[in-house]
């Protein structure tokens, strides 16, 4: 999970890496009464989770609490990358004698952790990497491992940082690491890291993605209003909902409903989807084991979702049970009822009690099941994948 | 033959007492796994399944000479149930449970590469050698004896593979999930290069998925290969910056795409598939 | 230094070691205050930096608030390996089943961290250590190792942990070792960790010894307010004095003045004295380096110490340099004068510029430096050391 | 020959440009040391007595191929710059600060041990090759060329001792001072080995103090040598439990009592010497 910038810039400043005062607002008037009290030009930046924040329009300079008040209005009023802009941080405008990067990642292929440093500050450090290697500069370290004050230095140096500061930056690189170890980061980023005018570095653009699996431990972000969210972007509603209820789920702009066991083909079975002609309304997972309770509430997301015409399912029991998996479905169908045509396939662990319950509760209540149509291993996946598209195109009518 | 783990591995499991652990030991010794034992702190002396119960690994090792094990644990318990796994001299482990923290698999590799075990997962349904030994959450049905090896970063994945394999009659080698975690205890290389120097593999079902980099690397060893590497990608259609249920499975940046793991894939070699339905007609095509 | 069991204690709680509740008096009818709330027996520990404790009858029970005052009282009173007790710390009384060791120390021959466990608490460990080797069990590690809970599990077992506390026990020992890593501890003990009859693990009686050089990373302590202090019992007022000054002293109970150069020949020269029949009036090393001000206050101490009969002065100029020395020297006598018979030997660095300083001195004030008998490099220290003796004899009019 | 250091040891500082390393570089090089820069970060292209200064060690090492460096830092420092000069290759290593906090030396040692490096100290005046090399803050005058070695925990010590052997006419091949603190980058064994591999050295004198475990640990190189060894112990009227100038010079327990170290010594064949005047005496008596 990505943190905004305002965010991170309070994680850096917990870890003594430079920043300015800054305030955050959520109303072009706070950021008029912001800036009325502040000497100098601003700065106003979107708070978005997702990049190209500045080509998009979304960073934006003012003289004075009027100007600052009117480009507020306009930022608040943007989508960046599809994503609203609900906040905007103000900092005093720095005068940039040069722009340097900094950054914290991880190496999966070889299992390490790398700092990674550059003299092009301000600018994609992935495209740099391309375009001019010999401008990068990385020390990898095993997890193990501390960044002693020595090999930050010399990044720094390699960098050029003017020698003056070559300590303080050091230090900012140490510290930086730190966070990075400190909160389970997979990315820490100073870009720019600049260096005013006035010969004073300042991490000026601020990035910091937390491993999501690791957040449990960082109990103090929660107090610092760090909630669980996406890589790039705030969830939608019903991705809360399902967030709450312990469901992995996306909101996609298509119409079929996914309703699969197992992460992996919940994205593979997307692309099947789209290979056959249909666009998914959603992606799901039932996450491992899912309990019945959990497998209804899976459909009630579909179900009510508008937008979704057809349902395709497909549970291979595995670590999921298909008893389990039945009984939940059975549950959603006389608790809830289905109101959409639904195609699916079950098999893996269990099916055999999974089949004799799904039997069992038809003939008890055969109008719960008329808009199923059901199969079980001997149907390729991609049949029912087929079926699903046809179905929604029946459904809308075409 | 088969990779990884047959008939006379000795397994044990962490985590044999909890909820999963009791369910998944009952059936992997109904597959005929070779369970001998597990462990679970404070509760040694008890028995699951008739199987002896140890408080620690090594007390495990020492009794039953386990040389596998299949943990079953909370994913916060994984990283010290690895590295005591290692420590204690097991040379193979399956690390089933998801959302094992990233650095947490930092330590854990580092510890198995030193020590030369290999560690497979997290967030794996376990590896099966059809007809010998099931190690983790697969399902019994999709799967047949047979001469095809399948490596996958994802469970459901690897049983529909498994599925159509065993319906057009190749079989399985053995079958490996590789976790869908960010980051794994093994690669697919590694696993790639085991496959190659197995007898029995004829051929290698690779199943990836958008995020991380495993896949890229693996592209060195598949040209060293001489058994022929297919290739699935899921992901061609999803959306950048959402986790998709795994939390490998996530487009950061331009790092992950689909698109380009399979097209280097393909270069490297493999014979690329879309839907599962491919694999068995590209398997005829190349005589398999 | 050594903590206070009511200060180690506290750090036990904070690290989650299982502690009874308890309360620090500094007087009797306090005592009487806190165990007058309390219900069941108590037992009062004398506050000592000392080992010991319990054999000297530093360790009293009482039954109710009375009994607890008048044993307070005693307590108060008592002297500890000469140490006067200054506080009492108020417990309930432990029902005991069984007592284990645990402790975390440095082996410094190997280099290593080692945790130490034994099924034979509340006893000497060094003593168990040779009479029942047996009874002992090590894990050593690295200091770049953790302490993995099932290292500290298979100690818990050979110790003898009922399996139910087991697990509990294992984290006892992982924190304990947190600890010793967190605040570079020299040595932290539970002895005795106690089994009560009840079932439960407390940590009866606690050790923690810190490494002086590093308590300046530690700026909690202070905020506890745990000063720099001896390994066993506190600072005299002298002792005290010395310290804010930067010298390192010690009172001894002799009555030789000793004003050597160099930590190491401090030690030495003190055995020289007792070789020849003297006894020291104190050990003290000036520093690595010392400015003029400090080998001034050095003399100062010894002067105005009324034990102090005769002053024996050594100076092998290394860091130190002989010209600071002696202008500290000078300083003194002008500013203070020298009311006690010394003799003293100077050489090393810079000792021609030394004895320059000095000559000119005396030519001009000869009346201070009419106590003063001064040799170089010619006389061997032993010559010195045995002088030394001869003028505090004399002076004691023998 | 000599241990440690001759006058062909390229020898750097750390912490050149601060006030105690700017006045030693200058006195280290009036002996004849042969200094060839030295390091301060931020400081790199000053020079100090006319030796270039760098900002890291790797950067002097290359510039000036330094194989020996001479530590002048507060303690608190101590810790990276020896890893740092390690890392960048040097093999011996003199750290003079006192107060260097334990655990950072354990630190040290590990990196030490593990690149195959000597670090002397820390609170140490540093390793004297009389006539050669002078490396620390010891005084000239008590020292020349001669056929004893010295090792002790104390640079007073190590002065009255030369003095002594000077004044005798027995003269120092090397004095190594091992330092003060409580934990120490080498230990007497290694050093008494050293010298005993000395074809210069005829004898060692070995000064210990109360505290620690470095002089017990000396028993069996001691029996081993065929160099004869010559032992003072400071501390035998010490007080327990005060920490006697040196952090390292204090009895803790029943650790470290002077009376114990020497009856040790004695018994693997140490020659005990009360006062420094028993030394020559001994020597003597030795035929050295």
């Amino acid at each position: 999970m990505r943190l905004y910038e305002f965010e991170s810039k309070q994680l850096f400043e917990n870890f003594k890496i430079p920043v300015s005062k800054r305030f955050i607002a959520k109303t072009s008037d706070e950021v008029y009464g912001f800036v009325e009290n502040m000497a100098g030009s601003v700065v106003l930046k979107s708070q978005v989770l997702t990049g190209g924040r500045g080509k998009a329009g979304g960073i934006k300079f003012a003289d004075g609490a009027n100007e600052a008040r009117t480009k507020a209005r306009e930022l608040l009023q943007m989508k960046i990358n599809g994503y609203a802009v609900n906040s905007v941080l103000i900092e005093l405008k720095l005068t940039v004698k040069k722009e340097y990067y900094v950054g914290v990642t991880l190496d999966r292929a070889n299992y390490k952790i790398v700092i990674i440093a550059s003299g092009e500050g301000g600018v994609d450090i992935e495209k740099t990497a391309v375009d001019h290697p010999e401008k990068i500069f990385k020390k990898s370290l095993s997890i193990k491992e501390n960044l002693y004050s020595f090999d930050a230095l010399l990044l720094a140096k390699k960098i050029g940082i003017p020698q003056p500061l070559l300590k303080e930056s050091a230090y900012i690189i140490i510290n930086l690491f730190e966070l990075f170890k400190n909160y389970d980061a997979k990315l820490v980023e100073i870009n720019p890291l600049v260096l005013t005018n006035d010969d004073k570095l300042i991490a000026a653009d601020s990035r910091v993605s937390l491993d999501d699996d690791a957040v449990f431990r960082h109990v103090d972000l929660k107090e610092m209003g760090i909630e669980t969210r996406h890589e790039e972007g705030e969830m939608t509603p019903r991705e809360r909902q399902a967030y709450e209820w312990g469901i992995p789920y996306l909101d996609l702009d298509g119409d079929i409903g996914m309703f699969p066991g197992g992460a992996g083909f919940g994205i593979m079975g997307n692309d099947f989807i789209h290979y056959f002609g249909g666009k998914p309304a959603n992606f799901m997972d039932s996450g491992g084991g899912p309990a019945p309770e959990r497998i209804a509430k899976m459909l009630v997301l579909l179900d009510e979702n508008p937008n979704v015409k057809a349902i395709f399912g497909a549970r291979f029991g595995g670590i999921s049970r298909c008893d389990d998996f039945a009984k939940g479905v059975i549950m959603f169908l006389k608790e809830h009822g289905l109101s959409k045509p639904m195609v699916m396939r079950m098999t893996g662990n269990m099916w055999q009690e999974g089949v004799r319950m799904f039997e069992e509760a038809k003939k008890e209540n055969p109008e719960l099941f008329e808009h199923i149509e059901f199969h079980g291993i001997e149907t390729p996946i991609e049949e029912i994948a087929k079926r699903a598209v046809e179905l929604a195109k029946e459904e809308r009518g075409q | 033959m088969a990779i990884l783990c047959d008939k006379n591995s000795k397994v044990m499991v962490q985590g044999i007492t909890g909820g999963a652990g009791k369910f998944h030991t009952e059936r992997m010794l109904a597959y005929g796994t070779n369970i001998v034992g597990g462990t679970s702190p404070g509760k040694g002396g008890q028995t699951v399944s008739g199987k002896p119960v140890f408080d620690t690994v090594v007390e495990c090792v020492e009794a039953t000479q386990a040389d596998v094990s299949v943990i079953f644990l909370p994913a916060r318990f994984v990283k010290e149930a690895a590295i005591e796994a290692i420590r204690a001299g097991i040379k193979f482990i399956v690390a089933i449970p998801e959302h094992i923290p990233i650095h947490d698999m930092l330590y854990v590799r580092e510890e198995a590469v030193k020590a030369k075990a290999t560690v497979i997962g997290g967030n794996t349904a376990g590896v099966m050698t059809p007809g010998e030994a099931n190690l983790g959450i697969m399902p019994d049905i999709a799967f047949a004896p047979g001469r095809v090896g399948t490596v996958s970063r994802s469970g459901s994945i690897t049983y529909y593979v498994a599925d159509t394999l065993t319906r057009t009659g190749f079989g399985e080698s053995t079958c490996v999930g590789l976790g869908g975690d960010p980051v794994l205890g093994s690669t697919f290389d590694e696993i790639l290069w085991k496959f190659e120097e197995d007898e029995k593999t004829k051929a290698v079902v690779m199943c990836g998925e958008i995020g991380g980099v495993y896949e890229e690397c693996a592209t060195e060893t598949i040209r060293k290969m001489k058994t022929p590497v297919l290739a699935m990608i899921g992901g061609i259609y999803a959306p950048p910056g959402k986790r998709m249920g795994h939390a490998g499975a996530i487009v950061e940046g331009k790092m992950g795409t689909a698109k380009e793991k399979l097209d280097i894939l393909a270069a490297a070699g493999a014979h690329p598939c879309r839907t599962f339905l491919d694999i068995p007609e590209t398997l005829k095509k190349l005589g398999v």
